[in-house]
């Protein structure tokens, strides 16, 4: 494999700037974003710069590495910390430094009443650094401490105002939540270790050959788990809701664009170990149509914009993990999916957070409404990745998420039927709540609070708004435009030959535009004919209360697995200290005891003492008489 | 040159300076106090540099007579554990005084009597890693005991005698087991060609499987005190909880990682056998600590009684991979044992900072400290990260080799522990939150943030975290031929990538 | 039948000559010498003559192997040792001696009565105490050197008989002090009784009351054996009494408790060495072909003692008593080493022997020096913040419990160390584990008093430590410097031990 | 007659001296019992040396009656200084040391 000597860039430089930015302090408050974009910026280039550097080199040549030094190395178990740039990693690679880009722009204008703008910024590099390593790591154990970066970054981010107490614990519930997962990751990189000797990609991708069904789908099952839990995938989701409480752009680049779609590139990347183990495989297709149901399912109830956002995108990541699960075929189209998601997504965040800024942070789309006149550029921004988040064409949803319902269609068998079927009704329920969220913000009359003053935000804002809705507009075309990207990726992925097609891409296509019609109808029939309450309506359907509470996620967790837990802790400290301390302290009860139960015996008596003498010789003559009988 | 008398005098001359100054002018003895400390860094930072890494024999050997009459020597040598822990031992010396500058002060006795026991305890930090006769060990191992009794109930606070009290007792019993054992060993060694206390010599004696339990038991028994194995901890909370941050860095830090030393230095190579026959039993408990010392320290209101079981834990995991018997257990333990020393450091003196501004180690009473300290808290944070394992951190790497090296050979204990890290995150994040995040509680709004001195201190500790997280190879060259040594003594080879049964 | 003129060997006997010869000549002082001098003259009469035997057993001590006075002593390498040592501890506890305060001025005259008041008034200080010290050293030092019954038992009654008398004689709670002498005299009298019953027996047994001679029977084993083992149990009872081991021990801490605290030290101290030494002797040479009959018992009474010291002590109140019942635990571990019945046994009962009697006689001089207005203060609860108030002496008092709990660096660990490896090499090993056992059970007493002394506040009722005077710094002194010299580097001790420790048989 | 049976008189003589230390309170009739144990070993000694054939155990005996000779000497002065103070040779009174 070629190596070069730049890839290190692509995290030192943010890198660096957190550093900088950390340690510098107050002193960096004057230029510590503009830094930080800069460096985010130029991480970008070096991004591009590799990107034309790869399109350059034949299929074969393309993926290049680096290898830094040498990090652990114990008998048999070396880990190098060096870098991998292959035709996946690029695609990240760029998404992360390009939105990340835009969304340190943005910020600059968002957080600048924010004292702590500066901190901001740093954490922003830190993430941006350590998904780069996430993407960029050769092994599973160098992809684990992006892995761990990130969720330490999202911690940060979305504890950035952990002075409100519930955002505190939101992001703690989001950093335990991942470490679940996490633990799956390092499961599989254990059973890695323990049943081919090497956890780096390469070694792992030769040593899958000869490795037993059983490990292998040990090891996929185990990947899951991490994705699941990086990625708010069922059952490991219900943080994803709460993470809304870090500020807009971190839920634009981290929850939307970025971070959450980690899963999949996990998966994506280990394409050799669930193409082996087809019920790893059949998991994960199953955890990717729960959730994005699920997800879609929530999205109908909430009122709040940023958690119906957050909602749409646990739904969409569901696609894209389905996506990845219907194996070779479908590896291509959940990047795509995630690509053009990547677009739209951040860009709606965006827009959300841009209502927000013009709203003084009201996020209850109830309190909504009309903004389309007060903020045009958001309403068209806005607009456009709703076009594209619904898949009409020619917007970007409209390639990728079709391409995943056709191979769900084409996956074969009944399997094949329930998932077309699933992902189908979830392009219409999406259709749903997406125009719900559409009407209730921008149309229909204003049911703002009288101290609301909506004005359009100012141009560092909307001007990243609307290159990513141009994204939003384009992306879908230029990647399936003659597959580039399916090309782009093909040598990655082990290809099989082509499945029967169960219908053909028009046929879906049509389906799905039907789907999405109903939806579109349906919202507009319930919330644009007759009027919306300023506040939520209470005697609602009991789905509709259900939905609100997440689907009882929390309640479910809570009485399962914290109250037991918390219970458990409570015990544990009692029994510590009544039972295994009191049993030490009992010993040295009993020694006292029985010291002050002998003193007895000195009862100041000399004819006493006497006895004790007389009763000793008599023993010693009984003794003696035993001895010689 | 003797680099290790050296080493271990040099502290004591530095006491018998103190014990000359006034006792009046506090500022001069501090100072003496620590360049001692610091010299006796560099000097170690020396000799580490002349030590051969790939030499598996013990290295700076001395031997005189000490009472021959019983075959006992002042023996001295140290191997790459033995190496690295004095390191740590060293540098964390100055580190306490440093951070430590003010925590002598309000003591039943002076300032000066403080800092003499800190140098006589680091003397025997030194030679408790560096003696190679058992007897030797066993005197410095009970002699230690003193001053640290003394540090704890002279200097502490709260319940400071009755801990010191509980601390001493647990030991001493220990330490009497462990002499039992001794005896049975020279009594053995004398019947077999000589009474002896060397080390390698009484490696070879020949013993019943049934005496070598025994004997082995005694020993552990003394080490799992030392190194609290559930359930034998019930000290350490009490002691931690009593003494000043300073001792407890060095309690938690060096002294307890005597046990787990101990476990690697004599029970393995003494009783091979019995190790092996009650490997079973021990990783249990090892992983019982782990979860137990896990949930416990979730369950704590108090923020050093916190940082104590988070210990218990951290100890699970290095006593797990001490008897995985793998090369990478044993790396990642010998290497986790010294990351624990600078991250339980980390915690102790933030946490002792944060305890001494606000009057109470309650964490409830802390609030919104990110606020009102930002350098404190971010320190107390890092620190934290660093005991939850975060990658990036050194902790990780040797954590992750334990669980490796544990997974390849037994996989179910490795599983469990690795719940380990779940919890991990709860009992560090939720002092966090507690007391970092969220609304200013009212009686620390104007709590003061680190100070120039503490900065420096806590500096290099961060460093080393960091550096070490990110570039472990300087330690693990050293450790490494140790451990590969070790595991084929005892007649252990890694076990090879099995495909799965494939 | 023919008696043949008695061969002595001067030379070997002129220790225990010396002592005697000065015990006589104090006995004079006491009565010609005016009372003004008397107590300084007595003093250092006293010390004089010590000294004096103790250069006496340097110049024989290479001359060994010899038997005086026909066989009835004999003087080797251990007698030496024994005699040193009680002669070495003899000369630091006597400088206890000296702070008259201890002793009653007239020990004739009703307690409380006209006599007394007067008598003090006038500083009409009787000092009877230092002859009646002289001739007990001299009895301890015959014990262990006697080679036959006749000269056991007068040697122990000549070390006994003083010490009824000397117990009787404190200044303060003069009642408690003669209860102590009655005590001591009637229980002594009564173990003697046996002693003399069971030597009755072993001279029927073998017609012989020569060492060697009872040796003889026990190796030829012919006689009858119901009347050897009548004879060993009856002798140990007055043995283990004077060692005070359970259940013999009953007279010591009360008789630790009421006789003035430096006659205490030198009993507990100097007594034990005597005592084991004749036990070391006796179970050495004349019993070693017996062994399978006594050491099962000696084990089971060796356990019993050193749990039962150690837990009793746990629940005093009062230092001396404290004291008094650690010393019955010592005497459980000393037991351990004449159980061995190996040289290493031997050595490390020679070895322990010095170093505890050195260290406990430190220790009461610790507590002679706290007091009150009205005398010493036992009370271990008025004894709380003594670190603060005088730090060294408390320092020096936490040395010696230290050294009484074997903590490395101190005399007693190696002392400890040496005797249960000895034991253990012997096979006794319920008997060392019992040992390490109540030591862990000990340690928690030592301490205690530890975080008395230095962890827990004063209580203001008048408790004061007494500046020591010169001679009793002395003893301190030298006696930590022992305890701890011993600890650090025992080797040359060691060494000359083994080189003399033989017993001639 | 034959000689064991001083044997058996003697050993009867000292377990009355030695009960009788045990039941009687009055220190003179303890001191009394305890020279009746010592008498009882007297009266062994002599049987032995008897049986024994040579003069050593009377020899014995008659040191016995020196040293019992000391003893008195010592135990009265004591018992006497006792009763002065006292007032009372009652052995039970004197019980402050205990415990």
């Amino acid at each position: 494999m070629m190596t070069s000597t730049s890839l290190v860039y692509l995290i030192a430089l943010p890198l660096a700037g957190s550093a900088i930015l950390l340690l510098a302090g107050r002193r960096s408050d004057k230029w510590g974003h503009l830094l930080a974009t800069a460096l985010s910026a130029s991480s970008f280039f070096v991004g591009l710069y590799q990107l034309s550097l790869m399109v350059g080199r034949t299929n074969s040549d393309r993926p290049v590495t680096q290898k830094l030094f040498e990090w652990i190395s114990v008998g048999t178990f070396k880990i190098d910390a060096s870098l991998m740039l292959d035709q996946l990693s690029i695609c990240f690679v760029l998404l992360i430094t390009g939105v990340g880009t835009l969304i340190h722009i943005y910020s600059i204008s968002y957080m600048s009443h924010d004292p702590d703008r500066r901190r901001f910024f740093a954490f922003l590099n830190l993430f941006i650094a350590a998904m780069l390593l996430l993407v960029l790591g050769d092994s599973y154990l160098n992809l684990y401490v992006g892995w761990e970066g990130v969720g330490l970054a999202s911690y940060l981010l979305i504890g950035f105002w952990n002075q409100k107490p519930a955002y505190a614990t939101a992001s703690k519930k989001a950093f335990v939540m991942n470490r679940i997962g996490d633990m799956g990751l390092s499961f599989a990189i254990m059973i890695a270790f323990a049943t081919m000797g090497t956890v780096s990609f390469s070694g792992v991708k030769e040593a899958a050959g000869h490795t037993s069904t059983a490990a292998l789908t040990g090891i996929g099952i185990m990947l899951l788990v991490a994705a699941t839990g990086k990625s708010a995938q069922f059952p490991l989701q219900a943080w994803l809701g709460d993470a809304m409480a870090g500020p807009t752009p971190v839920s634009a680049l981290i929850h939307a664009a970025t971070m959450v779609t980690a899963g999949v590139y996990l998966i994506t990347r280990s394409n050799f170990i669930f193409d082996a183990a087809p019920t790893a495989q059949l998991l994960v297709v199953i955890v990717g149509a729960i959730t994005l149901m699920f997800g879609a399912l929530i999205g109908t109830a909430k009122d709040d914009i940023k958690k119906a956002l957050a909602a749409s995108t646990m739904s969409q990541i569901g696609y894209m993990i389905l996506g990845a699960g219907l194996g070779p075929v479908g590896y291509a189209f959940a990047i795509m999916h995630l690509l053009t998601h990547g677009f739209f997504k951040a860009g709606m965040f965006l827009g959300a957070g841009s209502v927000m800024h013009g709203m003084n942070d009201e996020v209850n789309m109830r309190k909504y409404g009309a903004l389309r006149k007060f903020m045009p550029i958001t309403f068209a921004t806005f607009g456009l990745g709703y076009l594209a988040i619904l898949g009409v064409p020619p917007f970007a949803g409209f390639y990728s998420k079709d391409m995943i319902i056709e191979t769900a269609f084409n996956s074969g068998g009944a399997k094949g039927i329930i998932l077309g079927c699933v992902t189908l009704l979830g392009a219409g329920i999406t259709a749903f709540y997406m125009t719900r969220v559409m009407i209730l913000t921008f149309t229909g009359k204003s049911r703002w609070d009288e101290e609301a003053h909506p004005h359009e935000s100012p141009w560092l804002m909307w001007l990243p708004m609307a290159i990513l809705a141009i994204g939003s507009v384009t992306s879908g075309y230029l990647l399936s435009h003659g597959d580039t990207l399916v090309n782009w990726l093909s040598p990655l992925f082990v290809n099989h030959g082509e499945r029967a097609e169960l219908l053909s891409p028009v046929v879906v296509s049509g389906l799905a535009l039907a789907m999405v019609a109903i939806g579109v109808a349906i919202a507009f029939v319930k919330y644009s004919r007759n009027e919306v309450a300023a506040v939520a309506p209470t005697d609602v359907s009991i789905f509709t209360t259900i939905a609100r509470q997440d689907l009882l996620q929390d309640r479910f967790n809570e009485a399962v697995f914290m109250q037991p837990g918390q219970a458990l802790t409570a015990v544990l400290v009692k029994t510590d200290e009544a039972v295994i301390d009191g049993a030490v302290r009992g010993v040295g009860r009993i020694a006292l005891g029985s010291g002050s139960a002998l003193r007895g015996i000195q009862t100041g008596f000399v004819r006493s003492y006497a006895a004790l003498i007389l009763i000793g010789a008599v023993a010693l003559i009984a003794a003696i008489w035993v001895v010689t009988q | 040159m003797n680099w290790l008398t050296l080493l271990m005098v040099l502290p004591l001359i530095g006491s018998v300076a103190l014990a000359v100054l006034p006792k009046e002018n506090e500022k001069l003895v501090k100072q003496v106090a620590l360049a001692s400390t610091l010299v006796v860094m560099g000097a170690t930072i020396a000799m580490a540099v002349g030590f051969q890494r790939d030499n598996i024999e013990l290295q700076f050997v001395e031997k005189y007579a000490w009472i021959p009459s019983f075959g006992i020597n002042y023996a001295l040598g140290v191997d790459g554990l033995a190496l690295v822990l004095i390191l740590m031992s060293t540098i964390l010396a100055p580190v306490v005084v440093l951070a430590g500058w003010n925590e002598s002060q309000g003591g039943r006795w002076s300032v000066k009597t403080f800092y003499i026991l800190i140098l006589v305890l680091e003397t025997m930090m030194i030679g408790v890693f560096a003696a190679t006769d058992v007897f030797l060990f066993y005197v410095i191992f009970e002699a230690m005991l003193i001053p640290v009794y003394f540090l704890i109930g002279g200097y502490g606070s709260g319940e400071r005698s009755a801990a010191a009290v509980k601390f001493l007792i647990y030991s001493l019993f220990g330490g009497l087991m462990m002499l039992a054992s001794i005896i049975a060993l020279y009594v053995m060694s004398g019947a077999q060609g000589g009474h002896t206390f060397d080390l390698a010599a009484l490696s070879q004696l020949q013993m019943s499987s049934m005496t070598q339990n025994l004997l082995f038991l005694g020993f552990f028994i003394a080490f799992a005190i030392k190194a609290p194995l559930w359930p034998l901890h019930t000290w350490l909370p009490d002691a931690a909880e009593s003494a000043t941050p300073g001792t407890s860095v060095l309690l938690l830090g060096v002294l307890d990682k005597v046990g787990t030393f101990g476990m690697i230095r004599y029970c393995l190579t003494l009783f091979p056998d019995a190790s092996k026959t009650f490997t079973p039993v021990i990783l249990v408990l090892a992983v019982i600590s782990i979860i137990y010392g896990a949930i416990l320290a979730i369950g704590q209101r108090d923020l050093k009684r916190l940082i104590a079981f988070t210990s218990i834990s951290h100890f699970g995991f290095i006593t797990l991979g001490i008897f995985a018997m793998t090369s990478q257990g044993y790396s990642g333990a010998a290497l986790y044992m010294f990351n624990h020393g600078f991250s339980t450091a980390a915690l102790f003196l933030v946490g002792g900072w944060m305890i001494s501004r606000r009057g109470s180690s309650t964490i409830s009473d802390f609030g919104g400290l990110q606020r009102i300290t930002p350098v404190m808290a971010w320190m107390f944070f890092l620190a934290g990260m660093s005991s939850l394992a975060l990658p990036g951190m050194s902790s990780f790497v040797s954590e992750f080799l334990v669980l490796v090296g544990t997974f390849t050979r037994y996989p179910v204990h490795a599983v469990i522990a690795t719940f380990g890290i779940v919890l991990a995150a709860l009992y560090i994040l939720i002092p966090v939150q507690k007391a970092l995040h969220g609304p200013t509680t009212p009686g620390n709004e104007n709590l003061s943030d680190l100070n120039l001195r503490e900065k420096i201190a806590i500096a290099p500790v961060m460093a080393i975290i960091i550096v070490l997280g990110f570039y472990p190879a300087p330690l693990l060259n050293v450790i490494n031929p140790a451990a590969t040594h070790v595991i084929a003594q005892l007649g252990f080879s890694d076990p090879a990538p099995t495909s799965g049964g494939k | 039948m023919t008696f043949t003129a008695p061969v002595l060997n001067y030379t070997l006997l002129s220790p225990i000559l010396i002592l005697l010869g000065g015990a006589l000549i104090g006995v004079l002082v006491e009565a010609f010498v005016s009372k003004a001098l008397r107590s300084i003259v007595q003093l250092s009469l006293t010390v004089g003559t010590l000294v004096l035997s103790l250069a006496q057993v340097w110049r024989i001590h290479n001359e060994t192997s010899m038997s005086a006075a026909m066989g009835s002593v004999i003087i080797d390498g251990p007698a030496i040792l024994l005699q040193a040592s009680i002669l070495i501890i003899s000369i630091i506890s006597i400088f206890l001696f000296a702070d008259t305060d201890h002793f009653t001025a007239l020990a004739a005259a009703l307690p409380g009565s006209e006599e007394e008041r007067h008598s003090l008034e006038t500083g009409n200080q009787v000092t009877e105490v230092y002859p009646l010290t002289l001739f007990a050293i001299s009895g301890m030092m015959l014990f262990p050197i006697a080679s036959d019954l006749i000269t056991l038992f007068v040697a122990l009654e000549m070390l006994s008989l003083p010490l009824y008398l000397m117990a009787g004689l404190s200044r303060r709670r003069r009642l408690a002090s003669q209860e102590a002498a009655l005590k001591y005299f009637l229980l002594g009298a009564f173990s003697s009784a046996f002693f003399l019953f069971g030597m009755a027996y072993l001279y029927g047994y073998s017609a012989s009351i020569t060492y060697a001679g009872i040796r003889e029977s026990v190796v030829g084993g012919s006689g009858n054996d119901v009347l050897l083992l009548i004879g060993i149990a009856f002798l140990s009872i007055g043995l283990l009494f004077k060692v005070g081991a359970v259940p013999f021990h009953a007279w010591s801490p009360d008789v630790y408790q009421g006789a003035p605290t430096p006659i205490t030290g030198f009993m507990a101290a100097a007594t034990k060495v005597a005592a084991f030494g004749a036990m070391l002797r006796i179970y050495y040479t004349v019993f070693a072909n017996a062994q399978w009959s006594w050491t099962p018992l000696l084990s089971v009474i060796a356990i019993i003692t050193m749990l039962f010291g150690s837990l009793v002590a746990i629940a005093q109140r009062d230092v001396k008593r404290m004291l008094a019942y650690s010393s019955i635990a010592h005497a459980g571990f000393l037991l351990a080493g004449v159980i061995a019945l190996n040289k290493a046994g031997l050595e490390a009962s020679i070895f322990y022997l010095f170093a505890y009697g050195v260290a406990t006689v430190g220790a009461f001089a610790v507590v002679t020096l706290v007091r009150d207005s009205s005398g010493e203060v036992t009370d271990l609860n008025r004894w709380k913040g003594l670190g603060k108030r005088s730090p060294w002496v408390a320092a020096t008092f936490a040395g010696f419990l230290l050294a009484f709990a074997g903590i490395p660096l101190t005399s007693g660990f190696i002392g400890k160390f040496s005797i249960f490896s000895a034991a253990y090499e012997s096979g006794a090993k319920g008997v060392v584990f019992a040992g390490v056992l109540s030591s862990a059970i000990a340690a928690f007493f030592y301490i205690r008093v530890i975080v008395l002394m230095f962890f827990t506040d004063a209580t203001q009722d008048g408790t004061s430590v007494q500046l020591p005077s010169a001679l009793t710094r002395a003893t301190l002194v030298i006696s930590i410097a022992i305890t701890i010299a011993l600890g650090v580097y025992p080797a040359p001790l060691l060494n000359v031990i083994s080189n003399l420790s033989t017993f001639i048989r | 007659m034959n000689a064991a049976n001083y044997l058996y008189l003697s050993a009867l003589l000292f377990t009355i001296g030695a009960v009788g230390v045990v039941v009687r309170r009055n220190a003179i009739v303890v001191f009394m019992c305890i020279e009746l144990m010592l008498n009882a070993a007297n009266l062994s000694f002599v049987t032995f040396s008897r049986i024994n054939g040579d003069l050593n155990g009377q020899v014995i005996a008659f040191f016995t009656m020196v040293v019992a000779a000391c003893e008195v000497v010592v135990g009265l002065a004591i018992i006497v200084t006792i009763y002065r103070s006292r007032r009372s040779a009652s052995i039970d009174d004197a019980s402050l040391l205990k415990r």
